[in-house]
Parts: C-alpha cells; sequence; structure tokens
C-alpha cells in the first residue's frame, strides 16, 4: 500500500459526505437529520484541508474556507436547533413525519 | 479609506440600520406604530441613496466589486424590501417582534447586498448563508401557527442540505483550480470532467434557491406556512438576488463553459416551466398558486439568462423589477384579504369585486402583469427575455417557452375570473386597507403600468449592462 | 509500513466506522456520541496533516459547541431510552442506492482526474500566519469575511432568541 | 408634408375617450358619456377625412407614385444600433384607407349604440371600450414599425376580450370571450415568432426598411434568409408563414376560425365594428402591409390563397344552414375575409400583376360598407323582435320599411349585383383569380353563387316569409333617428362605394392601376349570383315546406354543414385520441360534450397531469432531498457522459 496522501483524504471524506447524506435521507429524528448535516460539512472541510495541503500550499484559501465553513455550520445549527425545538413545542414530536401537512 | 465608504456605502447603510434597531429594541419603549413608521422612513432613505455617490470599483483584494448595475440591483431590492415594509404594516403592528423580525430581514438585505458585490467564492458563501439563515427564522415568525414551524423547518433542512452540495462543489472547484477568485477562475477553467461535475454542484445551489425544478420542492410548502411579509421577501427579494449573481457568474465566471450551462438552462428552464405551470393550475391556496407561478416565472428567467449577452442582462434585470411590482402587489392583496378575515383559498376569491373593487383592480392588473399581457409592464419584461433568449437562434426553445406563455394564461385568468365574474353568495366583505398599504399597492400598480411605458427605464438598465 | 501510515488508516477506519453508526444506530445519545467520536477522528486527520490550528478549531467548535448544543436538545426533546423510529426498508434501500451512485461518480471523476499543483513555495499554516491574513485587507486577507461572520452570527443569534422566546401557547 | 399633429390626433381621440370615460365615466358622466365618445371620434373621422384628402390629392403622390410617408416616430426602445422598437406614423394608401374606413364604421357604430345602448346599466363602460378598441385598431393601421403594429395588434385582443365578455354576467359571454382571446392568443405567438424570424434576417423592425431589404434583390439580407433554411423550407418563407397564422387567427381564417362565430356574444354594435372594420380585417391588413415580403415566397403566397378560398367556401357553406342571423352574418364575414385573403394570394407585386392586391383592399373598403350596414340593420331587427332566430322573423317589411330597404341593398351589395359596390370589388377579385389559377376561380364562382342564395334566404327570413303578428307589446317602432341615420349613411355608401376608381389611389406599387371593364367577363358572376337570389327568393319569399324537402332529400350533407361540419367536434376528436393515448382512460372522455373543445379539452389535459404529478410534492422533506440528490446526480452524468 503507498504512502497516504490526497487520494486517500479524496476518499474518505467523499465517504464521509455520502454516509452524511444517507443520514438525512433516512433518520426520521430531526435532530439526527442535523448530525447528518453536521457529517457533510465536516466531509467538506477534510476536502478544502486536503486540497490546501497537497494541491495549494501557497496561499491558504482552503484552510480559511474550512474555518469559515464552522462558523456557519454553528449558525446554522444554532437556528436549526431552535426551529427544531419550536416545532417540538407546537407538534409535541420532533419526527419528521409528523410535519408533513403541507404538501401538494 | 474614502473610497471604502462610498463603494459600500450600501452595506455600511443596512448595517447601521442593523445596529440602530438592535440599540432602539434594547432601549424598549417605543410603540409598533411609531417604531414602524421609523423603520420604513429609514428603509426609503436607504433605497433614494442607492442612487447617489455610485463608482465603479473594487475593495479587499477584488472580494467586494461594485458598479453602476449592481447598485442598481441593490435599489431594486431595497425598493422591495420598502414596499414590504409598507405592505404588510397591518400584520406588523400586530407582531411582538417587529423589531426582530426587521433586523433578520436587514441583515439578509446585507447579505444579499455582498452576495451580488462578491468577488470570491468564500464571501458568495458566506453571503448566500447569510441571505438564508435569517430568512429560516423569519418562516417561523408566525410562532402560534403549526404550519409555520413546520415551514422553517423544512426550509432550514432544505437549504443546510443545498448548502453542503455546494460546499462541496466549491472545494472541487478549488482544488481543481487551485483559486476562489472570481477574476482568477475563468483563465483555469478547464473544462473537464470533474469541473463540470464540480459545475453543477453549484449550479445546483443556484438552483435551489431560485426554486428550479426539480430543486423547487421546498418552495411551496416553505410559502404556504410562512407569514406573507416572510413569503413575499423570498419569491421577491431573495429570488431577485440570487437571479443575479447567478447571472453574473455565469457570465463572467463560467464563460469558458457557456456551451455546457448553455445546454443545462435551456433544459432546466422547460422543465421548470412546464412543471411550475401545471402545479400552479391546480393549487387552490393563494400563497402556493403564487409560488407555483413564481417558479413559471424562474423558467422565463432562464430563458432570458441564456443569451450570455448584454441585453440578456438587461432583459434579466428590467424582469426582475417589473416582477417585484407585479409579485408584491399580488401578495399584498392577498395579505389584505388574509390578514382581516383568514381567507387564503382561490374560492374564496369569489365575487372579490363585489366590494372590494380597489383591491380587485390591483389584484387583476398584477396578475397581468404575471401573465405577460400588454400593455402591462409583464409584457415588456417576458418580451425582452424572448427576444435575449432569441438572439441565441434557437428557436425550438423560444417556441416552447412562449406556448407556456400561454398555458400560464389559463390559471391566472382563472383567478381575474372569480374575482370578478364569479358568483359568490358570501364575498369577502369590505375591507380596511392601511394607508401604508394603499400607498404601496399604489405604487406596485404604478410601477406596473409604468415601467412598460417609460422606455428610459429599460434604457436606462441596458445603458449599464 | 510507516507508523504515519498505520495512524493515517487507523484514524480514517475509526471516522468511517463512527460515522456510519453515527447515522444507523437506533439509540440517539450513541447516536450523539459516534457524532462526537467522527468529529474527533476528523480532528485527528487534521492533526496527521499537521493542520494544527484547524484541528484546535474543529475540536473547540464542533466538540465543544455543537455537540453540546445537539446533546441539549436531546435532553430537550426526547425521552430517555426509546429507541428510534425505523424507517421504511424501501427508502432506506433508495437512499443507500442514491448515495452509492453519488459516491462512485464522484469518486470514478476524483481518480479519473490528475490534479495541477502550484510550485510555489508553501506558507506554514501556523497561527501567526493564519492570525495576519485572518485579519489583513490586503491580498490574501480575510478581514471582509471575518465582519460578514460577526454579521451572520449576530443575525443568527438573534433569530433563535425570537423563536426559542415564545410565550403565547400555540392554538392550531 | 402632412401636418403630423393632425394625424396623431386620430388615434388618441379615441383613447382620449377611453381614458376620460374609464376613469370618469360612472360618476360624472352617466348619460352624457356616449354622446362625449361620439363627438370626438367625429372629430377624429372628419381628420382622417381631411388627411386622406391631403394625401390622395395633395402631397400624396409623386411623379404619379404614391409615397410611404412617415410625418411621426419615436425612438421608444433601443435594442442594438440597428435594431430599435418606434412609435412612429407610416402613411400609404392602404393605411390612410383604413384610418378613413375604420374611423367611418367606428363613427356609425358610436352613434347607432347611442339609442341601442341606451339605458344600458354600464353605458359608459361600453363607450369607453369602444374607444378603446377604436384607438387599438387605428394605432395598428398607422404602425410604422412592425413591433408597434403587435403592440396594437395585442391591444386589438385584449378590447375585444373586454368587448365580447361586455355582459360578463351570462356565462356564454365569458366562454366566448375566453375562447376568443385564447384561439387568437395562439395565433398571435406564430406572429412574434414571426417577427422574430423576418427582424434576424433583415436586422431591423421597420416596415420600410424591412421590407426594402427584404425584396430587393442583390440585398444581402435577402440572400441569407433565402439560403437558411429548417425542414427543408427557407427562413423567408418561415417568417412569412409564421406572420400569417398570427392573420389568421384573427381574421378566422380556417383552421383558427372556432372563435368567431361564438363571439357574437358580444353587443351586436361590436359585432358589425368587429366584423366590418376592426379585428378580422387586421389580418389582411397585416398581410396587405407586409404583401411586398410575401410575393418573395412563391409558397407563401400559395398557403395564402389556398387557406382564403377554403375559409370562403366553407363558411359559405355553413352560412346556408345558420338558423341564427347573426351567426349568418358571421359566417358570411369569415366568407369574404377568405375571399379579400386569396386575392392577396392570386396577385403578385408591382404593376398589372398587382390587381388582386387592388382587388382585396377594395373589397376590404366596399366590405366595411354593407357588413357594418348588415350587422345594425340585424341589430335593428333584433332590437324589434327581441330574438336572434329566423324562425320567430318574417313579414318585418311593413313594420320596419327603412331597416327593410337599407337591408336589401346590403345584400344585393354583398351578392355582387350591378352597380351596387360589392359587385365591382368582387368582379376584380375574380378576375385575379381567374388570371393566376383557374382552379380557384371556379371555386370562388361557386362561393359568390352560395353567397347570394344565403343572403336573400336571411332577407326574405326576415322581411318575408311568413306574417309578422304583433304580439301585444307596444312596439318602439324601428328605433330612432339615432339608429336610422347610420343605416342610411352606411346604405348610399354600399350602394356608391363601387363608383370610386379604386385602383388610382390604392395599388400594390403605389401607381395608379387602371382597372378595365370586361363585360363578358360580368356574365358568370352575376348569373350565378342572380340564380342564388331567385332561389332563396323560390324557396323562401312565401311560407312553405320546400326547404325542409331539400333538406330531408340531402339529408346527410345538411346536417354535415349545420354542425358546421363537424369542426368543433373534429376537435374534441383529436384532443380526445391524444388524450387517450396518453393517459389510457377513454371512457370518462367520450360522453363529457364540451363546447369549446380544443380550449377545454387542451385545459383538462393539463389538468389531469398536473393531478397526476401531484405526487412529487409529498410534504416529505427526506423526499424532497432525495429527488435534489437524483437531480444532481442526473445532470452530473448527462453533462459528463451523454451531452458533451
Amino acid at each position: 500500500m503507498m504512502e497516504p496522501g490526497l487520494y486517500h483524504l479524496l476518499f474518505i471524506s467523499g465517504a464521509l459526505f455520502f454516509i452524511g447524506v444517507f443520514g438525512f435521507f433516512t433518520r426520521r429524528n430531526l435532530v439526527t437529520m442535523l448530525m447528518s448535516i453536521e457529517l457533510i460539512l465536516n466531509s467538506v472541510n477534510l476536502n478544502f484541508i486536503a486540497f490546501n495541503k497537497y494541491l495549494w500550499p501557497d496561499k491558504m484559501d482552503g484552510l480559511f474556507f474550512a474555518i469559515f465553513i464552522i462558523a456557519i455550520a454553528a449558525a446554522e445549527a444554532a437556528v436549526a436547533i431552535a426551529i427544531i425545538i419550536n416545532l417540538y413545542r407546537s407538534h409535541g414530536s420532533i419526527d419528521v413525519e409528523s410535519a408533513e401537512e403541507l404538501k401538494n | 479609506m474614502n473610497e471604502l465608504f462610498i463603494l459600500m456605502k450600501s452595506e455600511l447603510l443596512v448595517t447601521g440600520l442593523l445596529f440602530l434597531l438592535l440599540f432602539i429594541k434594547i432601549g424598549k419603549g417605543i410603540k409598533n406604530e411609531s417604531l414602524l413608521l421609523i423603520i420604513q422612513s429609514l428603509l426609503l432613505v436607504n433605497f433614494i441613496i442607492g442612487f447617489f455617490f455610485n463608482k465603479e470599483g473594487n475593495l479587499f483584494d477584488g472580494m467586494f466589486n461594485t458598479n453602476g448595475l449592481i447598485a442598481l440591483q441593490k435599489s431594486i431590492l431595497s425598493l422591495g424590501v420598502y414596499l414590504i415594509s409598507l405592505l404588510f404594516a397591518d400584520w406588523f403592528k400586530k407582531s411582538e417582534h417587529m423589531a426582530e423580525f426587521f433586523m433578520l430581514m436587514l441583515s439578509a438585505l446585507l447579505g444579499m447586498f455582498f452576495m451580488i458585490s462578491s468577488g470570491n467564492l468564500l464571501i458568495f458563501f458566506l453571503s448566500l448563508e447569510m441571505a438564508t439563515i435569517p430568512v429560516a427564522a423569519m418562516v417561523n415568525f408566525d410562532l402560534d401557527k403549526k404550519i409555520s414551524s413546520e415551514a422553517a423547518m423544512k426550509m432550514i433542512l432544505s437549504s443546510a442540505f443545498s448548502s453542503g452540495i455546494l460546499l462541496f462543489g466549491i472545494s472541487l472547484v478549488y482544488g481543481v483550480t487551485g483559486t476562489i477568485s472570481f477574476a482568477a477562475m475563468p483563465a483555469v477553467l478547464d473544462g473537464s470532467p470533474l469541473m463540470i461535475l464540480a459545475f453543477v454542484f453549484l449550479f445546483t445551489a443556484f438552483a435551489f434557491k431560485l426554486s428550479i425544478v426539480p430543486f423547487h420542492l421546498w418552495t411551496a410548502d416553505v410559502y404556504e406556512g410562512a407569514p406573507f411579509a416572510t413569503t413575499s421577501f423570498l419569491s421577491v427579494i431573495s429570488k431577485g438576488s440570487v437571479a443575479f449573481i447567478f447571472m453574473a457568474t455565469l457570465y463572467k465566471v463560467f464563460q469558458p463553459m457557456q456551451d455546457v450551462w448553455y445546454n443545462m438552462i435551456m433544459l432546466l428552464s422547460i422543465v421548470t416551466m412546464i412543471t411550475g405551470n401545471l402545479f400552479a393550475l391546480r393549487q387552490q391556496n393563494i400563497k402556493r398558486f403564487l409560488a407555483f407561478s413564481s417558479i413559471a416565472q424562474v423558467g422565463f428567467i432562464l430563458v432570458g439568462m441564456s443569451s450570455n449577452s448584454p441585453a440578456g442582462t438587461a432583459s434579466v434585470v428590467y424582469f426582475i423589477l417589473v416582477y417585484t411590482f407585479s409579485n408584491l402587489a399580488a401578495f399584498g392583496v392577498a395579505a389584505a384579504i388574509a390578514s382581516q378575515t383568514g381567507k387564503e383559498k382561490i374560492d374564496d376569491y369569489k365575487g372579490l369585486y363585489q366590494n372590494n373593487r380597489f383591491l380587485s383592480w390591483v389584484l387583476a392588473l398584477a396578475l397581468f402583469s404575471l401573465a405577460g399581457i400588454p400593455p402591462t409592464a409583464g409584457f415588456f419584461g417576458k418580451l425582452f427575455l424572448i427576444t435575449a433568449g432569441a438572439s441565441k437562434g434557437n428557436y425550438m426553445f423560444i417556441t416552447i417557452a412562449a406556448l407556456n406563455m400561454i398555458i400560464s394564461l389559463f390559471y391566472y385568468l382563472k383567478v381575474v375570473r372569480a374575482v370578478f365574474m364569479d358568483k359568490n353568495d358570501f364575498p369577502v366583505e369590505k375591507i380596511t386597507i392601511q394607508f401604508s398599504t394603499k400607498l404601496a399597492l399604489i405604487i406596485c400598480s404604478t410601477g406596473i403600468v409604468l415601467a412598460g411605458i417609460f422606455s428610459w427605464i429599460y434604457d436606462y438598465i441596458q445603458a449599464l449592462s | 509500513m510507516s507508523g504515519s501510515t498505520i495512524i493515517f488508516f487507523m484514524l480514517a477506519a475509526f471516522t468511517l466506522i463512527s460515522a456510519v453508526m453515527a447515522v444507523s444506530t437506533r439509540h440517539i445519545f450513541r447516536a450523539a456520541i459516534f457524532l462526537l467520536f467522527t468529529l474527533i477522528g476528523v480532528a485527528g486527520l487534521y492533526f496527521w496533516m499537521q493542520y494544527d490550528f484547524i484541528a484546535a478549531v474543529q475540536i473547540i467548535v464542533y466538540v465543544g459547541g455543537i455537540t453540546v448544543l445537539i446533546i441539549f436538545s436531546i435532553f430537550l426533546t426526547q425521552q430517555a431510552g426509546e429507541l428510534l423510529p425505523k424507517q421504511k426498508m424501501g427508502r432506506q434501500i433508495f437512499s443507500a442506492l442514491a448515495a452509492f451512485c453519488g459516491f462512485a461518480l464522484i469518486m470514478l471523476q476524483v481518480y479519473q482526474h490528475s490534479f495541477n499543483q502550484t510550485t510555489a513555495t508553501a506558507i506554514e499554516p501556523t497561527v501567526a500566519n493564519i492570525g495576519n491574513r485572518m485579519l489583513g485587507v490586503n491580498e490574501g486577507g480575510y478581514a471582509l469575511p471575518f465582519e460578514v461572520v460577526s454579521i451572520l452570527l449576530l443575525a443568527a443569534l438573534i433569530g433563535c432568541i425570537v423563536i426559542a422566546m415564545r410565550s403565547k401557547p400555540v392554538t392550531s | 408634408m402632412p401636418n403630423a399633429t393632425y394625424i396623431a390626433l386620430i388615434p388618441l381621440l379615441p383613447l382620449a375617450a377611453f381614458i376620460l370615460l374609464g376613469i370618469f365615466g360612472r360618476k360624472h358622466f352617466k348619460n352624457s358619456a356616449g354622446i362625449i365618445g361620439t363627438f370626438l371620434l367625429l372629430v377624429s373621422t372628419a381628420l382622417a377625412l381631411y388627411t386622406a384628402y391631403g394625401y390622395f390629392f395633395d402631397y400624396g403622390k409623386v411623379n404619379g407614385v404614391y409615397q410611404k410617408l412617415i410625418p411621426l416616430q419615436y425612438n421608444w426602445l433601443q435594442f442594438s444600433p440597428g435594431l430599435s422598437i418606434d412609435i412612429g406614423i407610416l402613411l400609404d394608401p392602404i393605411s390612410v384607407m383604413m384610418l378613413v374606413v375604420v374611423t367611418f364604421i367606428s363613427l356609425m357604430v358610436h352613434i347607432y349604440s347611442l339609442a341601442y345602448m341606451k339605458g344600458e346599466e354600464r353605458f359608459p363602460t361600453y363607450y369607453a371600450f369602444l374607444g378603446l378598441f377604436t384607438f387599438s385598431m387605428l394605432g395598428l393601421v398607422v404602425s410604422s414599425n412592425i413591433f408597434q403594429m403587435y403592440i396594437f395588434w395585442e391591444l386589438v385582443g385584449v378590447s375585444s376580450f373586454l368587448l365580447i365578455g361586455y355582459y360578463y354576467d351570462r356565462p356564454s359571454a365569458v366562454a366566448a370571450c375566453k375562447k376568443a382571446f385564447i384561439v387568437t392568443r395562439f395565433a398571435d405567438l406564430g406572429f412574434l415568432i414571426g417577427i422574430l424570424v423576418l427582424s434576424f434576417y433583415s436586422g431591423t423592425l421597420d416596415f420600410n426598411t424591412l421590407i426594402q431589404r427584404l425584396t430587393s434583390p442583390e440585398s444581402s439580407e435577402l440572400k441569407t434568409a433565402v439560403a437558411a433554411s429548417f425542414l427543408g423550407v427557407s427562413a423567408l418563407t418561415w417568417g412569412v408563414v409564421l406572420v400569417f397564422i398570427g392573420g389568421a387567427g384573427k381574421s378566422a381564417m380556417l383552421p383558427l376560425h372556432i372563435w368567431l362565430p361564438d363571439a357574437m356574444e358580444g353587443p351586436t354594435p361590436v359585432s358589425a365594428l368587429i366584423h366590418a372594420a376592426t379585428m378580422v380585417v387586421a389580418g389582411v391588413f397585416l398581410v396587405a402591409r407586409l404583401f411586398p415580403v410575401f410575393s418573395m415566397s412563391a409558397p407563401a403566397l400559395e398557403i395564402v390563397s389556398y387557406v382564403g378560398i377554403s375559409s370562403a367556401l366553407f363558411a359559405a357553406i355553413i352560412a346556408c344552414t345558420q338558423t341564427d342571423i347573426k351567426r349568418v352574418l358571421a359566417y358570411s364575414t369569415m366568407s369574404q375575409i377568405g375571399f379579400m385573403m386569396f386575392a392577396l394570394g392570386v396577385s403578385g407585386s408591382g404593376g398589372e400583376n398587382g390587381l388582386g392586391f387592388t382587388a382585396s383592399m377594395f373589397h376590404l373598403f366596399t366590405h366595411a360598407m354593407f357588413k357594418a350596414l348588415l350587422f345594425l340593420g340585424a341589430g335593428a331587427v333584433i332590437h324589434f323582435i327581441h330574438s336572434n332566430e329566423m324562425k320567430d322573423m318574417g313579414g318585418l317589411r311593413k313594420y320596419m320599411p327603412i331597416t327593410h330597404i337599407t337591408f336589401l341593398i346590403a345584400c344585393l351589395a354583398i351578392a355582387g349585383v350591378p352597380p351596387f359596390a360589392g359587385f365591382f370589388s368582387k368582379e376584380e377579385i375574380l378576375l385575379a383569380a381567374y388570371q393566376h389559377n383557374s382552379f380557384i376561380y371556379w371555386i370562388a364562382l361557386i362561393t359568390s353563387g352560395l353567397t347570394a342564395f344565403y343572403m336573400f334566404r336571411l332577407y326574405f327570413n326576415i322581411f318575408w316569409n311568413k306574417e309578422h303578428e304583433p304580439q301585444g307589446e307596444h312596439h318602439h317602432g324601428e328605433g330612432g333617428f339615432a339608429m336610422m341615420m347610420p343605416l342610411l349613411l352606411l346604405a348610399v355608401g354600399a350602394a356608391a362605394a363601387g363608383f370610386i376608381p379604386f385602383g388610382h389611389f390604392v395599388s400594390s406599387d403605389g401607381a395608379a392601376l387602371e382597372s378595365e371593364f370586361h363585360f363578358q367577363f360580368s356574365i358568370a358572376p352575376v348569373a350565378l349570383g342572380l340564380m342564388g337570389i331567385f332561389t332563396a327568393m323560390w324557396l323562401y319569399k312565401t311560407k312553405n315546406n320546400k326547404p325542409d324537402k331539400i333538406a330531408v332529400s340531402l339529408n346527410g350533407f345538411y346536417k354535415a354543414a349545420y354542425h358546421k361540419f363537424y369542426f368543433d367536434e373534429l376537435y374534441q376528436l383529436i384532443t380526445k385520441k391524444i388524450i387517450f393515448n396518453l393517459i389510457g382512460r377513454p371512457a370518462a372522455w367520450i360522453d363529457k360534450n364540451v363546447v369549446d373543445g380544443f380550449v377545454n379539452a387542451t385545459g383538462s389535459t393539463t389538468q389531469t397531469i398536473s393531478e397526476k404529478i401531484k405526487g412529487f410534492q409529498s410534504g416529505k422533506v427526506q423526499q424532497y432531498a432525495i429527488y435534489f440528490l437524483a437531480g444532481v446526480i442526473a445532470l452530473a452524468v448527462l453533462f459528463i457522459y451523454v451531452w458533451k
């Protein structure tokens, strides 16, 4: 087996991304869906850092992108959790299938 | 330093407004009525200042760009926000958290300003999120309604998923090209399969925000559940801003890949128009109806966008201006009716004309404009889009677009017929309209009529693009 | 096989297995803990790449912030000991298929692509370098995004407060 | 040079009437709306006559050729340096003639409506709409730019929509106006695309430049337009054929005529305006306006002439069987417009060849007179009887002498009996057809015989046949002076208009065209016409059962014609078949008898499809995300592997 490098990291991040996507599709609990989103964002961060390190170390674009993504993830998670808690209070459940009144 | 204040004047002004509101809220002691008046006048000032001290230039190593066209686009968005503050006065006054609502709306607007001006994928992504996350909170503002929180949940989860896809796309673009700057990108785009893949990922984020089929599924649910003020913000301001930056990105950054994106846009435009029309036909709720009709309108915007020419830019900007007037007028009328009677169904609109002449005429005008019937401005808007799109010589595409325009007549006329001609034993009773709402409806109607007749408006936009 | 390689593969396996567990276990607390492990695994990968600063941020913000937030929300919304509801089999299969197709497509393209590479000298990702750029306004400076994010966080804060601070009971 | 202000006032005065009455009419001019509208139009008519006098006898002619003058041009929207939308006035023989026709007929309708529409609740609205309608048509005829014309063209559509749906509390009126609007918009789509094609190849929207660029043999634009082809047909032909589709829609040519008979739901004076001078002749005018370009494409001209002749024959046959008098007149309009169309189709451009063009315009002119007269007369009859059905009429000659005489004049004119107006124009058309295409000539000859027959069938059924029995109610006579004056004026026109040496004024190239009389040539049409008249007289002059007997013996054909050759049914059948195969649920569709089949069927197809696809909008956010990802993957695969 060769020295681990860019392609290995891309494999990990791709796998992580689609594990997250799978979780997002199948989890019925809203909080666990949010957790899947965090997995997706993490995989993207991994991509950025890997590209930064192995391909473009002359600038730090990828690194900074990753830092800002973490900040955005925090903001998004906070608002999402506020919304989920509010939904819990009005619907009495955080099952995604309990909130399907709007359709067609 | 002086230059920073001039180039970023809109952004600084909106930030200033945001903090002013924050301090007012902390200080307390102001009634909703007077606060709303203050906000409205500040937003008007914001709109007016958009026309002064415009300069071309960039800041922060090209992360922030501005020019006459961008300033005009910002002015259109400011106008929309100002109209929203007037239109839904009734709802604002009743709301407990009006100041917060405006703070969120202003921060979303600020995000859109940065987005339009962005010269780099990072700032673009951040401002896109900034234009989304506060809106998700705004969707939840009917705090005592179940559907409002359901809509907010759908919005935040869908948009988080979409940003995940977008970010993956951006990371691939970064990996392939080594840059995230818009200016440097065209030179290093290689059109390799991985690049196309990355572009598709990137593209879908725009498609999501613009509600292009098949990335539109959240739209109608969120529109229906959200309060009217948020719905109209989403369908007009949010869509407009994304359309602007989308166009700029396609024309400037992805110019080398135009063969790919032309086909993609053509395909999705056709699918979007058809799907939007088909779904609009069967809607009973006025918000859902307008949601799907706006999806069909986006299909049309894509027709103009596909032209990849200054004429395309001008036609899209012009159309969005007209669309702002028409759609806000339609939402304004619907909100006025809903806030006093709670009626949101099209069947409830039967015989509206009997007691509410003014509202009926404004609604009819707005729908005619959306349907593109001359001599309303909507006709010219669609016409310019089609003419711009036709410059590519793809007549099949243009014919399909024009056919869809006729199909859309069916459902717009259906509503107009309900309002004017259908009989109803219990029509909507006489509705008292707030002064500011009336003012906004008059501004919108005037805009619908005059934006078509005054050719200098289009000439002005064209001169800038 | 060098020690660094072994560490890499262990980290990778740890991350991916935790991630799979995080999306498949039916105990919600375990899911949260596996998520934590995944995040730590990713932080480990950053360390392995010698990007210490980002690894530290990852641990502080994710592990210290977001995971705690998630666990709090679990406390607020979930009865302890209850298993998560099961998704329909059809949906599970279809989702797995879709995710796998996407993964295969991306991997196919990535492995077929020969990436360009810079020849310029690298900048070490030290805290000093990062700090200088974070607040720089010239080439390579990130002051503007920094400010934008700060306003975004403010807006998110306002949004959260309004939504969570509800006084009236739900009517319909 | 003409004075631009006067000419601009011609369309602007009716617009002023529209704005004034539309905004203030209901409050301030409840009773005086009619007078105001009529007065403004009177001024406008006077100005039009003045302009016509000036153009034809003073400044219009240079070296024996009528010039195309542009007294007013305002650059409205500049697309690119060469391409702009202007608002302007183009004066040439046909537009000047149309100015006179439109204002005159509209004035007659205005005066007539003073009495006819008296006491209507929305009287001011009615006059406002009439003003808008007149304004749009006048704007259309003077357009100097093809795009300006398109805008007015759409405005004509909108205002006819408003007028046909004037009685908006009648469901049939609502259905009719919707049908008219949507069918003509389908056709307008052809026009719009045609404009795009023509302007794309000519690089201009201005009529004069466009015609010049696409007709002069050495121009490069013409060469590219002829060379470019799509599906084996040159771009030039596509362009003009698409424009013709627009014209055919407005002019109710086969098969886009389905809206016309239903459009009778509007008030009768409006029908007079639509049929005589405004909406339906717009299509003929459009072809005439672009005639030089049409004449560059032989296939296009052939399409025009065959569509024209088949509409003429088809409508004449249907008209023989209708019992609603307004429907008879509607089909007769369609038939006469068909005459004008094929006259254009068989014409060439310039000199002696342009006989068809002159004949067509001449017929448009005379037809305006007698068709307006027929409709207004029919309006008087309906006013008197309170019914549209022939069976309720008969023996009215004693009760309405003026209407009777004027109606007779109009019938003689349309039947082509010398020396009434229709004789001259129809004869020219037949001559043009004879010289060009003998097949069309024979069909046209038969049609003109049929025309005489159905018109006199109408005439005898209304004024002779059985005796009228006053049913006790008090009779308000024929209607006042306001209703009779237009009839008399139009009767003078219908009787005498034929003596105008029309070819001197209007011809395809502006130079005078001598029209000759061939005595021998007119024998056949006149004889056929008289034969038609006498047949009608024999059948319908007195009450008898001959028509029924004939109907029985011709059972199948009569029935087919009575049902408009099952045209609506055919439409339904075709659409149903398509839906059949698409959805596979035949049974539910068969017994559903929809009147405006095509429009409704399209509507319900889309409705059904939209019902089918609602599953996509399931309300499940995870499903949305799956579709999202599927869309991403599909697009990526499509553009990476398939569509490179």
